[in-house]
C-alpha cells in the first residue's frame, strides 16, 4: 500500500524523493550518519552552515538540557566553504541530495558564499540562515528587520539561479511578514523555524550554563511554537515552506504538511536516533497510505478548519 | 612524545538493547547488563549513548538527550549469540535515575560503540591508571588487558566509599591497587593525585599515566605529567548529546587550535593536547 | 536556618511576604485553593483576567498537551468585575494579598475595569494583561506594538493610584523595548511572560486540536524562553520584574531571580499540584539560608556573569 | 423533572498514593488499586486526577498533565489505616500506559475526590445504568449502592471483549446485566443504544437512566431520554487539565446559558442541560 504513494515534492525547485530533509547543524557534512542509515533514503540534507572562512565557535559549555529541549551556543563552528566544497562534497554519494546554508555577516559576505556554492553542481539548493539565535552579530539580526531581510535575499538572489530558500527566526513578532519579505524578494521557498532564544541557569553554580549566556531552544518543547508559525506563514505567501522544529515523529511531520509545508526538516532528534529521517519519511508514506492520499504532495494544507467537513 | 597508536574504532550501530541485569552496588551505583545484538566489540576507554527513557515505553520527551556510558567490560557473545555488556552507572540526575530504574526484559535505545580509546600499555613501562568518581569505569578493560603486558598499577578515588564503583573486579585483576576517599572510609585519605605522587616516587621502570575523571582531576594528572615528563593520556567526561561528532556540543580547546570534539577525537586525549586553562 | 531568612519582597510598591506570586488564569479567584493551602503561604496571587462584564470565553477543545506543556485557548472567560469585587474578594481572608488582572479591547474599557478596582481597598495591585495569545481583538495587539502599549500603560496609570503591573507577551522581536515603553509610561513593575502563541494538530482528524486553532503555550517547555525574556528586560529597566514561565520548583524560581526577578508568578504547575506556590516559596527560602543570603531580595540579579568570579 | 439533589462532595486531598495492585484485566484494561492516605470516600461518579509521572520517580515533565480517573469502588479502610481504592484504566495514549506500567509498592501523585456524583436511584423506578467503554467505571458504586432500593439494570458495552472492563463485578451484583460489544465478539452485538431501547420497551416501573461514556454515546442517550421523557443523568469524559474548577479547560455549553465546568459542576450533567449539538 505505501509503495503505491508517490512521495516525490518539489521543494522551491528541488526535486525531492520525499519531503524528508535534516536539518542544518544536525547532520554534519552527511558522512557522519552513513554507518547508520542510507543517505539516499532522505529527501537530503541540509549541511551545517558555512561561512567564507573556517569558524571555530564558542568555547564549552556549548549544550544544555532542558524540559523536552535542549539549548545550544555552537555559533557556526564550520569548515568553512572551500573545504566543503573540496573535501565533504565528494564524500557523498551522488544521489544524495545536498542543500548548503550560508552564514554571514553582511549581505556580501552571503552573497560571496553564495556564488562560490553556485559553481557546484553537486549544491541543489541553497539556505540563507538568517536567524541563528546566539551569534552576537549577523544571523538573527537579518531574520528579524523585514528591510534588511529583503536587502539580503535580494543580493543572494542577485548571485545565484540556484533554488533559493530562506530560513527564519522565530524570534519575531510577526512571521507572517517575514514571509512576504522573502517571497517579495525572490525566495523560492522559506524554511521555518531556527532555534528559539532561550537561557538557563544553574542554580548551584550561579551562572549561566552556556559559556555564550544565550542559546537557542531546540526539539519537541518548541514544535507548538514552529507549528504555528509555519501555519501562519502558509497563510501569508504561496512560494513553498519547509516545516521545521522538534520533529521527532512521522506523524509530527505530518502536522506540519497538514499546515501548509511542503516539506519538513528533522533536527536534534538526528542527535537521539541518528536513522530517524529515514523513519519519520517512511511514516509520512504509510499516513498517506492510510488515510487515501495517492501523493504525500496532497497531505500539503489538507488541514481541515473548525467548521469545514 | 606520542604513544603507539590506538586501534581503529568499530562502526557504531544504533540498536535495541535489552537489559539483563541491573543491580545495585553500594548507594546510588548501579551493574548494568545489556544483550546488544551485533555487537561488534569496543577498545578500552570506548563509550555509548544509552537513550533513559527505555525503547519499549511510550515515548517520552524529558529528559531528551542520551547520556553517554563508558564501556565498562565487554563479555564474549553468551546468550543468544548477543554481546553482553556490562556499564557501572552512578545516579547523579534525572538521566541516570531512570538508568537506574531499568528492570530486566526492558529494552533501551543505544548508539555506540563511539569515541577514541586508550592507546595500549606498553610493555616495559610502568602503566598507572588512575580513576576517579564515575572515570573508574573507562578503566576497567585496560587494566584487564594490559595485565598481561606490562606492570599495571591502578588507583580508584572518590569522595566517599559509597561512591566507589568496580573495586572488586579490579582487586580481582593481576595488578596493585590503591584505594583513595576524600573522607577516608575507605582506602587512604586524599586524593587520587596524592597516591599517584607517592606512587611515582617508588622506584621502578618508567611510568605512563591514563587517567579518567572530573576535569579538574585530569588537569591535575596533565600537570604531574608534565612536570615529571611523563606520557599520560586522559579520557574527558563532557555533556553530549549525540555523541558521534555532529551537535558540536562537546568541543574542548586544544593546541593545536580551535576546538577537538570530545566524542569523536576524545573521550581519550595525550594530555598535553588539551588547553586546561579556563575549562570548566 | 531557614526561619532566619528574610522573605520579604517590594514588587512595585506591592509588599508581599515572600517573593511567590500564582499567575492569572491558574488560580481561579484563588478559593478554589482553600482546600489545598493556607493562601497566606503565598506571597500572593493574581486573579484570573477581569472584563468589564461577564464573559463565556471559547467552545471546547480549550486545552491540549504537548511535550512538557500545555496549549489553552480559554479566551479570559470570567465572572465580570463587579461579582469579582461583590463576591469574590469578600470570601478571601483578610491577609492574602490580591492583585487584579484587567483584561479590555481598548485603552478606555481597561481604564474603566482599573478605576472600578482601584475603589476595593483589598486589591493590592493591578496587572494589565497586554498579552492574551489567543483572543481575537485586544491583549496581544497591546503587547506586540510598542505604541499602543504606552497609550495604555499611561491611560490606565491615569486613573489609578495602586501599583501597577504590566504583563507582557513574549511573541515580540525585542522584549526589551517592551519594557522600556512600560516603564516610560509610569508602570510599576512588568510581568514577563504570558504564554507563547502556539498550534497543535490531530493527525486522525486532521483538524487543530483547539476550536479556536491557536493557543497559549505554557509549562516548563517555554521556562528557557522566559528565564531568557526576564534577563533581557532586566538589563533594560529598573522597575521590578516579576517572572513567569514554567516555573514548577524552587530551583526554577531562583534561576528568575538571579536572572533579575523580584518575584516570580507560578502558573501551569499549580494545575498539577495545588500546593506548588507554598512549596515554591518555601524552597526559594531554603536555597537562600543554604547559599547564605540573608534575604532572599539579595537573590534578585545575583547572577555570576562569564568571566565574573 | 429534577433528580433528587446528590450529596454534597467530600474536601478533596492532594497526596502520594501507594500502588498495592496493578493487575492486567484483558488487553490493555488494568485494574489499580491504591492506598490512599486520609481519604474521605467518594460518592458514584466522582473522580481523581492521577500524574503519571509517579511521585517517587526522578521528576519528568513529559506527558505534564495528570489524567481524570473514575473511583470504581472504594474498601473500607484495610491496610494500616489507608482506604484501599480501586480503579479500571483503559490504556489510551501516553498517560494511561504510564499508569498501566506502574509497579506494586511505587507512589503516585493524587488529588480527589472530585466532581459531582450521580444522584441517587429513585426507589420504586426502574434503574437503567448505561456504561460506555472507560464509562463503565463510573458505574459500579452506583449499581453497587443502588441494588437494595430500586430494581437496577445495568447495560455495559464497548467495542470488542477485549475493551469490556469490570464484567464479572457487575455480574456478581444483584442487578440484571446486559453486555454489548460492536463487533459482537460477547453478548449482544451492536451499540449500548440498541440495548436500552429494547429495556425500555419491556414492561415495567417508570425508567430513569445513568449513562457514562464517549460524548456521541451520552447524545444518543439524552436523545432517548427526551423522546421517551425520561429522567437521564450523564457522565461527560472531557479533557482536563486540573479538576477542581481553575483552568476552565473542561467546559462544556450549557442550557442556562454559557459553559459549564465539567470537572467541578460535572462530570454528571442531567442530560438536558448539556447542549449536545456541536459538542467535539
Ligand atoms: C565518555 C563518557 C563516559 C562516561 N562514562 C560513565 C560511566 O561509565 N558511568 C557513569 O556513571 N557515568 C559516566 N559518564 C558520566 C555520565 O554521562 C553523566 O553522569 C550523566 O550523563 C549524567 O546524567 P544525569 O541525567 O544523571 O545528570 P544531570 O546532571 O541531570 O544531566 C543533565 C545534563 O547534563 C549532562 N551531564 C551532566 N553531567 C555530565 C557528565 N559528567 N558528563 C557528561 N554529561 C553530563 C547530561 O548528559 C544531561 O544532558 C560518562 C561521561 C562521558 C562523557
Ligand atoms: C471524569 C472522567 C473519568 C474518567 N474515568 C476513567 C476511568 O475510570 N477509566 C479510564 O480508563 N478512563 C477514564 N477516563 C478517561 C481517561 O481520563 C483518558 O482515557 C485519559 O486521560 C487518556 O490519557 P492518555 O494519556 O492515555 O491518552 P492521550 O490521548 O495520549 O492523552 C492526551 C491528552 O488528552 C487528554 N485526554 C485524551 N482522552 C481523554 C478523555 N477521554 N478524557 C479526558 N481526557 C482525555 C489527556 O488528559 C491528555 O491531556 C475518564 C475521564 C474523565 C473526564
Ligand atoms: C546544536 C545545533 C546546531 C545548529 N546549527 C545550525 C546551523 O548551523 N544553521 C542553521 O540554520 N540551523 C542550525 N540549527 C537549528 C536547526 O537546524 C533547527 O532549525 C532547530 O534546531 C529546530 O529544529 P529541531 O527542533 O528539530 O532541532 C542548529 C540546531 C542545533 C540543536
Ligand atoms: C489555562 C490558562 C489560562 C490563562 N489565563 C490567563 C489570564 O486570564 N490572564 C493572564 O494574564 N494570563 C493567563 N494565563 C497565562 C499565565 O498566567 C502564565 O503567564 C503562563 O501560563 C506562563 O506561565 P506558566 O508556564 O507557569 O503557566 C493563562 C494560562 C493558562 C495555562
Ligand atoms: S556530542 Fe555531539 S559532537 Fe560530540
Ligand atoms: S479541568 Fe480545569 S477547570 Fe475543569
Amino acid at each position: 500500500m505505501t509503495e503505491s504513494v508517490d512521495t516525490r515534492v518539489d521543494l522551491g525547485g528541488i526535486a525531492l524523493r520525499n519531503p524528508v530533509l535534516t536539518a542544518s547543524g544536525t547532520f554534519g557534512y552527511g558522512t557522519e550518519f552513513a554507518p547508520f542509515m542510507d543517505l539516499a533514503a532522505l529527501g537530503g540534507f541540509v549541511a551545517k552552515s558555512l561561512t567564507l572562512e573556517p569558524r571555530s565557535g564558542n568555547p564549552p559549555p556549548r549544550i544544555a538540557e532542558t524540559p523536552s529541549g535542549m539549548l545550544n551556543a555552537i555559533s557556526i563552528e564550520n569548515i568553512g566553504v572551500e573545504a566543503f566544497l573540496n573535501e565533504r562534497l565528494p564524500e557523498l554519494p551522488g544521489d544524495v541530495v545536498v542543500i548548503a546554508s550560508c552564514f554571514g555577516t553582511d549581505p556580501g559576505n552571503y552573497a560571496e558564499l553564495a556564488e562560490r556554492l553556485s559553481e557546484s553542481p553537486r549544491v541543489a539548493g541553497i539556505e540563507i540562515n538568517a536567524s541563528c539565535p546566539h551569534v552576537k552579530s549577523g544571523g538573527i539580526e537579518f531574520g528579524q528587520d523585514p528591510r534588511l531581510l529583503g536587502e539580503l535575499v535580494e543580493r543572494v538572489r542577485g548571485v545565484t539561479s540556484k533554488p533559493l530558500l530562506v530560513k527564519l527566526s522565530p524570534n519575531v513578532t510577526r512571521i507572517d511578514d517575514m514571509a512576504r519579505v522573502c517571497e517579495a524578494s525572490g525566495a523560492d521557498g522559506i524554511c521555518l523555524i531556527n532555534a528559539v532564544q532561550a537561557m538557563e541557569v544553574d542554580v548551584e553554580s550561579r551562572r549561566p550554563v552556556l559559556s555564550n549566556v544565550l542559546g537557542g531552544l531546540s526539539g519537541p518543547a518548541i514544535r507548538p511554537i514552529a507549528l504555528r508559525m509555519v501555519w501562519q506563514a502558509a497563510q501569508a505567501v504561496s512560494i513553498p515552506i519547509c516545516g521545521v522544529g522538534g520533529i521527532f515523529t512521522p506523524e509530527d511531520a505530518v502536522k506540519f504538511m497538514l499546515c501548509g509545508a511542503t516539506a519538513v526538516q528533522v533536527g536534534t532528534a538526528n542527535y537521539l536516533n541518528p536513522a530517524v529521517g529515514r523513519e519519520v519519511a517512511e511514516g509520512i508514506a504509510a499516513y498517506a497510505a492510510r488515510h487515501g492520499f495517492p501523493r504525500v504532495a496532497d497531505l500539503t494544507g489538507a488541514l481541515r478548519l473548525p467548521g469545514a467537513p | 612524545m606520542t604513544n603507539s597508536n590506538p586501534p581503529a574504532p568499530s562502526r557504531p550501530l544504533r540498536v535495541a538493547a535489552e537489559v539483563l541485569e541491573n543491580a545495585v552496588e553500594g548507594p546510588g551505583n548501579h551493574r548494568l547488563v545489556l544483550a546488544i545484538p551485533g555487537w561488534p566489540g569496543a577498545e578500552p576507554g570506548q563509550f555509548v549513548m544509552l537513550s533513559p527513557g527505555g525503547s519499549s515505553e511510550a515515548e517520552r520527551t524529558d529528559p531528551l538527550l542520551p547520556r553517554p556510558m563508558a564501556v565498562y567490560r565487554g563479555h564474549a557473545a553468551a546468550r543468544g549469540g548477543r554481546a553482553e555488556v556490562e556499564f557501572l552507572l552512578k545516579v547523579t540526575g534525572r538521566g541516570t535515575r531512570l538508568l537506574a530504574d531499568l528492570a530486566p526484559g526492558q529494552s533501551i535505545r543505544l548508539v555506540g560503540p563511539l569515541g577514541s580509546a586508550f592507546a595500549p600499555v606498553v610493555p616495559g613501562k610502568r602503566a598507572i591508571l588512575v580513576g576517579g568518581g564515575t572515570g573508574i569505569a573507562s578503566l576497567y578493560e585496560l587494566a584487564s588487558r594490559g595485565a598481561a603486558d606490562a606492570e599495571v598499577h591502578v588507583i580508584l578515588g572518590a569522595r566517599s566509599e559509597g561512591d566507589l564503583m568496580g573495586v572488586d573486579d579490579f582487586e580481582a585483576l593481576e595488578v596493585d591497587c590503591h584505594i583513595t576517599t576524600e573522607d577516608g572510609s575507605r582506602g587512604r585519605k586524599g586524593r587520587v593525585t596524592d597516591a599517584l605522587a607517592e606512587l611515582l616516587e617508588a622506584p621502578g621502570p618508567p611510568a605512563e599515566l591514563f587517567a579518567c575523571g572530573p576535569t579538574p582531576m585530569m588537569h591535575a594528572c596533565a600537570k604531574i605529567a608534565q612536570e615529571q615528563r611523563l606520557e599520560c593520556q586522559v579520557s574527558l567526561e563532557n555533556n553530549m548529546a549525540c555523541g558521534f561528532g555532529v551537535c558540536l556540543g562537546c568541543a574542548v580547546p586544544v593546541h593545536s587550535g580551535g576546538y577537538s570534539l570530545v566524542c569523536r577525537a576524545g573521550p581519550v586525549y595525550p594530555a598535553d593536547q588539551v588547553v586546561w586553562e579556563g575549562l570548566p
